[in-house]
């Protein structure tokens, strides 16, 4: 499967030529991340996984490669699925950087979950926020061009900690291979292991929105347009998260013999506290999609601190709870701001009667990320409010913060939703039935999975079972291949 | 019988189809209960409802199975709540006729998670149903219009509060027992109070605060007033006689049997620390309910006020944790459904023709709505615990169970609640429907037929239970037969307390009251007749007190109605205002809120945020 | 009032930092088990030793000098930028593309008055720029075997166009550097794929049996240096246009 | 020697992360941003270093006797790489700082974001 480098190379070329494509860059958008998305597929259904790939024909430990294993292609299916949904908001925009900038924040998201090497994790992370830091700018107005400046300042004194802390892996290791510093880092001595941790860890933090290092989320979600916003969320956020599971769980796993995991507990219940009381208050909507997001992230990183590995399956599911919901939630933003030239929710009171299945999608995907049974976010609830109770005093007092705060979260959601439906004439306002339909589809996915988890439940535990027995399923299948 | 459960989730789907044609809609919502209720008939003395789903779901090392199973209690609740809801169902028919909104699609919902808890097999389950509650209740209490939302995100707050509560509790609960069961975990539950007291008091503190929530006793007896002064009146009828009623039945199930068997600290060798709590909780939520009630000028907020002091009696039934108590608290639960279905009916059917809901405004309705006077007057004498309706005969076992177990403070708590209960009984009778006339409802009608036809049904049921207590007994006694009490199938007409020689036969009460009423009757007929004046003229002495700038509405007799009484109880109502402490977290939230805002909206420090982060990364590694 | 922000915000830096320098220092002097951030790597457990030893390929094989062995050049670190580790170089060009796409998307299009350059620089910028190219060119076209490479080369050619801008002289349009810009990129990827159908791997050097040391070695790497070089060259060729082209 | 390098690396960190921390200027802010990335770039290539090493060039037979005393190639090659992200940083963020002048009419990052708002 050599061929899987095409996931990368084939944006990247299609971001030199949207140079000279003019109005055909709509459509090569289209066929690029459909490609990127078939792609994927037939890569799943290959049947071939895991396999490894060296470029330039140099194996493991000495050259870069492409590593696909369970793990890997189902992020890879999200992180294309939500490109290909992400670019149906795209319309009437002409510059052509724009183009260029998601070709290459395709390539990069799909790098980022392929890569098997720290340096190109690190490049590719570097090539996303640059991606990222253009798109937000891209209205060039007050709001976006501050949000993006101090997202680019915020991220590359982050990327210089992880520059760091790669320098010193290779210091002290010898290498640059997740495979290989996974099977050496256990040499290490503990007080280096922790301080090459703490700086990689706080790089990747800056992409997990956990509290302190958040601070670029609610500016740069706020300045930029929706279909950006779904590219920061839906490519950038999972991506992230893929980066998260891959380097936490299997290259530094004895990350959990340290109080590094109890310090990220405690972010964690900061980070979800602050998420879901920012955005009590708040009347735009996007950035109250901004602020809890930020609280779901920080319900993943307390369910991976916790390191049992039914939490780590209570995160996985807020994920694609998370993933799915905040894309129902930004399509129908998009389509009611629209219709009202307003994102205050408040201004879209009564459109839900008039379009009654965006504003379902909307309370559907609400109702998820609030935890509630029957949607798909209960059962990573479940999981994670099981394991924690189970796993000493810090993570009961934790739960017990997370839920209250997930009070506050239903509380404001269903403010929202009780706006949407609100008696309330709405007249000269026009969405076309059509946009209706992916909303539709994904509300019905999350409620699918929260009546019938096995379908997913499959997955998941294919997906624990990796990061369980990491040295069989991972480090071998790269270092053995000569 | 999966179908009970399957019914109103399908007829959910198809009423949101239809949400636009109201006929419809509540034809199907009526057809919908009428199946549940005939469904529940069915299976009496069968119980046999069992259905399992076997999960993938993998929680605490085992395949999660939900199911729901055969419960008789359960059963005792859903059918009487099905027989009140396809009541108050036939009513809303009419009563929603030229409303905007339609609640019935998200009713039909509720309903259906409604049944989903009374038969709940497994603590997941029942939390599920619990939690679609929860959230379905928010959107039928605020049904499109905007003064409804904050009593709503205040019942909101509360029920997610409370299920977080259970949630935890679950968990704990499901780790230490390793079952997810309800009757398994409550004998692992007195094992763990066994082994380790505190854990296990903790474990049902948990619980039982979930469940007052959804009761509204004491420390949240705020949002019936919140929430029945602006939700939907039909829905509300639900709410206030049926709904409020699903925090007993938890406790029933597995609240009452722990603290009843368990061995925890005695307190006056009469009863344990839980009991004892309950019990508070129960005397302080009737007399506090009863004294609020009192002092209400809207009526809906009072007949609010007045469920909370039922549920404070219902709890000190439990608390007496005799069979005795047990009985009159379950068979007042049906009792006050009974009769609040009533009460509120008449009131949804004053809205419904005036428009107004506060008292004051109202008077001299008896001219005009002779029926649902009637029902009115019915349900305020069976409320006030007078025989022969049929508050009075739990109410009686009731304070019998305090007696006998010589908690003397609950029943002078209870007698004090129910004397008290006269009070605004009475005031609300004579400000809505006595007196005289505004001229402003001189075209009042009565209500149509399909909203006359559940209120005298309502009439009947409430005169036949009061009668004749069997009609609930008995099937209430074998229900509790069927779980494993110890008790014998109750007879027709008689009653049997739980003191010496206690035995009260209803039929004998009836005809006295009979007589009462003929003699009362006579006395109408044949003495002075009662002249009518325009209202205006009683209490202004003929003067126009607009022209002073004030509201005439002020100067009538039931603006304040006990002000001497509300200038005693001030002092006591305003140190135990629960209100103010609930609004002073919401807007100590709303600070934090803002104050996290300001902090996001610049983002000029976050490289400094970042460095702090690092820091306490380091901090963190080092120190803890 | 300002000033006791500031005052305060310095007082918190200088704390954050003296305790990080501090948690450095504390680590480093660390005596637990293990591998130390002190200690110098031994050479053999690093991926460098194989490279130097060019023999990632085949274990066993020990490389003598001007002679056939793995296809890389004679300057390791070369070897190492554009053949071992041929894939983040490739992603360092478009990240130098994208920033200078960004760079061009954001920057204010103002009008700006330029002064006439003065006659000398005018006369002399010729000669210059021929001078710079042909170091550039060199530079690129010996990366394999010495010092520089490809970044370097695509900096001093950038210089010529430089001169060029500032003497006044229209060396390149816009559209030309935009072309070869996208050509350049293009065509690395271009012998990535074309390596994909010739040997069945991506970035493979496909150019064998050279040997190491000569000019014409290295298989590929002068090509791909050559590429980077004009991709570089017009990428901030850009940036000194998008300055001046406007006024 | 690797020692004075380490440490005058680090130190040019340290005074770049004072930089980035304490100043408003958005030019400083880069200019600090540049110096830690000098300082991160100075670093890598003092972990490779090796007192008295050579350049990873064959260039003769001498070159090939002494493979074990070659400097170590990789940290440079990483260091290639990370100078042109930095340029690209600086280059983009000085783009974003020009039209951050033009709109806030400030070059200060505590400037408000909010429209119709000038400091």
């Amino acid at each position: 499967m050599n061929s899987i480098v095409f996931l990368v190379v084939i944006p990247l070329i299609a971001a030199f030529l949207s140079l000279f494509l003019e109005k055909l860059n709509k459509l090569a958008m289209y066929i690029v991340t459909l490609f990127n998305l078939i792609f994927s597929i037939t890569v799943l259904m290959s049947g071939n996984i895991p396999f490894n790939v060296a470029i330039g024909g140099w194996r493991a430990p000495f050259g870069i490669n492409f590593v696909v294993t369970d793990i890997t292609i189902y992020f890879l299916l999200l992180v294309n699925i939500a490109a290909l949904i992400s670019i149906t908001v795209v319309n009437n925009i002409k510059e052509y950087q724009f183009y260029s900038f998601y070709f290459v924040l395709l390539a990069a998201t799909n790098g980022m979950v392929l890569t098997g090497d720290m340096f190109n994790f690190y490049l590719f992370t570097e090539l996303s926020t640059f991606a990222i830091a253009g798109l937000v700018a891209y209205k060039r107005d007050r709001l976006s061009t501050g949000a993006a400046l101090k997202f680019l300042i915020l991220s590359s004194t982050a990327s210089l900690f992880s520059l760091a802390s790669i320098g010193l892996i290779y210091k002290t290791l010898g290498t640059l291979n997740f495979a290989d510093i996974a099977l050496k880092l256990s040499k290490l001595n503990q007080a280096s292991y922790n301080l090459i941790l703490i700086l990689f860890l706080s790089s990747m933090l800056v992409e997990l929105k956990i509290f302190p290092f958040n601070l670029w989320v609610v500016k740069s979600y706020e300045g930029s347009i929706t279909s950006v916003n779904m590219f920061t969320h839906g490519m950038l956020g999972t991506a992230g998260i893929y980066g998260a599971i891959r380097i936490l769980l299997i290259v530094f796993p004895n990350m959990y013999s340290t109080n590094i995991s109890k310090v990220l507990i405690i972010l964690s219940v900061f980070t979800v506290l602050i998420g879901e009381v920012g955005a009590l208050k708040e009347k735009n909507l996007v950035k109250i999609l901004a602020f809890s997001s930020m609280a779901q992230m920080g319900v993943f990183m307390f369910g991976i601190a916790l390191g049992s590995f039914e939490s780590i399956k209570g995160a996985l599911y807020i994920v694609v709870s998370n993933y799915l919901a905040k894309l129902v939630m930004f399509l129908v933003t998009k389509q009611y701001s629209n219709a009202v030239e307003s994102k205050n929710y408040i201004d879209m009171k009564g459109l839900g009667r008039k379009y009654p299945i965006l504003a379902i999608s909307f309370t559907i995907a609400a109702l998820s990320l609030m935890g509630m049974p029957f949607f798909a976010g209960f059962w990573g609830k479940f999981s994670i409010v099981v394991s924690a109770l189970a796993l000493g005093k810090l993570s009961t007092i934790g739960i017990a913060i997370l839920l209250i705060a997930s009070v506050v979260e239903g509380v404001y959601y269903l403010r929202i939703s009780h706006t949407f439906f609100a008696e309330k004439d709405v007249n000269s306002v026009n969405i076309s039935r059509v946009y209706s339909l992916i909303p539709f589809v994904l509300a019905a996915i999350i409620l699918a999975i929260g009546i019938y988890p096995n379908f997913i439940e499959q997955i998941l535990w294919n997906v624990i079972d990796e990061i369980k027995n990491a040295p069989d399923k991972y480090i071998n299948i790269i270092l053995s291949l000569k | 019988m999966i179908e009970l459960l399957l019914v109103p989730l399908i007829t959910t789907l198809v009423l949101a189809f239809f949400i636009r044609y109201k006929r419809i809609t509540w034809t199907l919502f009526l057809a919908a209960n009428g199946f549940v209720l005939y469904k529940l008939y069915s299976i009496y003395g069968i119980w046999n409802l069992s259905y399992k789903v076997d999960t993938a779901y993998k929680i605490l090392g085992a395949e999660l199975t939900l199911g729901v199973s055969n419960n008789p209690i359960g059963w005792y609740f859903a059918f009487f709540s099905a027989l009140i809801t396809l009541l108050i169902s036939l009513f809303s028919i009419g009563f929603n006729k030229n409303s905007r909104s339609n609640v019935s699609v998200i009713w039909m919902l509720i309903i259906f998670s409604n049944l989903g808890i009374f038969f709940a097999q497994d603590w997941v389950t029942f939390f599920m149903m619990w939690e679609l509650m929860g959230w379905t209740s928010f959107f039928a209490i605020t049904n499109g219009k905007d003064k409804a939302l904050d009593g709503a995100k205040y019942y909101l707050a509360l029920s997610l509060f409370g299920a977080a509560l259970m949630l935890i509790a679950i968990s704990v609960l499901a780790q230490y027992t390793g079952t997810f069961q309800i009757f398994a975990s409550a004998y692992g539950l007195l094992q763990i109070i066994n082994s380790s007291t505190k854990l296990g008091i903790g474990i049902l503190l948990l619980f039982l605060t979930t469940f007052l929530i959804k009761s509204a006793i004491f420390p949240f007896y705020m949002w019936p007033q919140k929430v029945y002064s602006e939700g939907p009146e039909d829905y509300i009828t639900f709410m206030s006689s049926v709904m409020i009623k699903y925090g007993i039945y938890p406790m029933a199930i597995f609240i009452v049997p722990v603290v009843g068997s368990a061995d925890l600290p005695m307190i006056l060798n009469t009863g344990n620390v839980l009991q004892y709590t309950i019990g508070y909780l129960g005397a302080i939520s009737a007399i506090l309910g009863t004294i609020l009630a009192i002092f209400q000028t809207d009526m809906k907020k009072l007949f609010a006020y007045s469920s909370v002091a039922n549920m404070g009696y219902i709890l000190l039934g439990f608390s007496s944790m005799t069979i005795v108590g047990f009985e009159g608290s379950l068979f007042h639960v049906v009792n006050h459904m009974i009769l609040k279905a009533a009460i509120f009916l008449t009131l949804a059917a004053v809205v419904f023709r005036t428009g107004e809901s506060e008292m004051h405004k109202l008077g001299g309705l008896v001219y005009r709505m002779p029926l649902t006077f009637m029902t009115f007057l019915l349900g305020i004498i069976a409320a006030a615990g007078i025989p022969p309706l049929n508050g009075f005969g739990s109410k009686w076992m009731i304070i019998q169970a305090l007696m006998s177990k010589r908690m003397v403070v609950f029943a002078i708590a209870m007698i004090f609640a129910s004397t008290g209960a006269f009070m605004y009984l009475f005031r609300a009778l004579a400000s809505i429907f006595l007196g005289q006339l505004p001229d402003r409802y001189k075209d009042v009608k009565e209500v149509p037929p399909t909203m006359a036809i559940p209120m005298f049904i309502m009439m009947v049921i409430m005169l036949l239970t009061g009668v004749v207590p069997g009609v609930v007994m008995k099937p209430l006694t074998s229900a509790l037969k069927a779980v494993g009490y110890n008790v014998e199938v109750a007879s027709w007409t008689t009653l049997e307390g739980s003191l010496k020689n206690s035995v009260i036969d209803l039929k004998i009460v009836f005809y006295m009251f009979v007589a009462g009423v003929i003699i009362s009757a006579l006395m109408y007929f044949f003495g002075n007749k009662s002249e009518k004046v325009p209202q205006n003229d009683n209490y202004t002495a003929g003067e126009y007190p607009e022209e002073w700038g004030v509201d005439a509405d002020r100067f009538n007799y039931s603006y304040a109605f006990y002000q001497p009484f509300k200038e005693m109880f001030e002092p006591l109502l305003e140190s135990v205002s629960i209100d103010g402490f609930f609004a002073s977290i919401g807007r100590n939230f709303e600070f934090l809120s803002s104050t996290i805002q300001g902090l996001f909206k610049r983002g000029e420090g976050a490289v400094l945020l970042f460095s702090i982060g690092v820091l306490l990364l380091i901090l963190g590694g080092l120190i803890i | 009032m300002k000033d006791e922000k500031s005052l305060f915000i310095n007082i918190v830096a200088l704390l954050i930092l003296s305790f990080m320098a501090f948690y450095i220092y504390k680590v480093s002097i660390d005596t637990g088990s293990g591998i130390k951030i002190t200690d110098s790597i031994t050479p053999k457990m690093r991926v460098a030793d194989k490279y130097l030893n060019k023999n990632v390929l085949n274990e066993n094989s020990t490389y003598k000098f001007s002679q056939t062995a793995e296809d890389t050049s004679a300057n390791i670190v070369t070897s190492v930028v554009v053949d071992y580790r041929l894939f983040d170089t490739t992603l360092e060009v478009i990240v130098l593309f994208v920033t200078i796409l960004g760079f061009g998307f954001v920057i204010p299009k103002d009008k700006r008055r330029v002064k006439m350059p003065s006659v000398i620089l005018y006369r002399w910028a010729p000669i210059l720029m021929i001078l710079m190219l042909m170091i550039g060119g060199y530079m690129f076209i010996n990366g394999h075997l010495s010092p520089g490479g490809g970044f370097p080369a695509g900096a001093i050619i950038s210089t010529a166009v430089l001169i060029g801008v500032l003497a006044g002289r229209k060396t390149v349009n816009h559209k030309t550097l935009k072309v070869v810009e996208a050509v350049a990129g293009i065509s690395i990827f271009a012998i990535g794929i074309a390596s994909f159908f010739i040997k069945g791997v991506f970035f493979q050097n496909f150019i064998t049996g050279d040997r190491i040391g000569d000019l014409f070695s290295g298989g590929l790497i002068p090509v791909f240096y050559g590429l980077i070089a004009f991709k570089v060259a017009a990428e901030l060729s850009n940036i000194y246009f998008e300055f001046y082209e406007e006024c | 020697m690797t020692k004075v390098f380490i440490l005058s690396s680090l130190s040019l960190v340290f005074v770049g992360l004072y930089g980035v921390l304490t100043r408003k200027n958005i030019v400083k802010i880069l200019i600090a941003l540049n110096i830690i990335e000098t300082g991160i770039n100075m670093l890598l290539v003092a972990f490779g270093y090796i007192e008295g090493g050579l350049t990873p060039i064959l260039q003769s037979d001498l070159s090939i006797a002494n493979l074990d005393k070659m400097v170590d190639p990789v940290p440079q090659a990483l260091v290639l790489t990370s100078i042109v992200i930095g340029l690209g940083t600086t280059a983009f963020a000085l783009a974003l700082a020009m039209r951050y002048k033009n709109t806030h009419n400030s070059i200060s990052i505590r400037a408000t974001d909010e429209e119709g708002v000038n400091v």
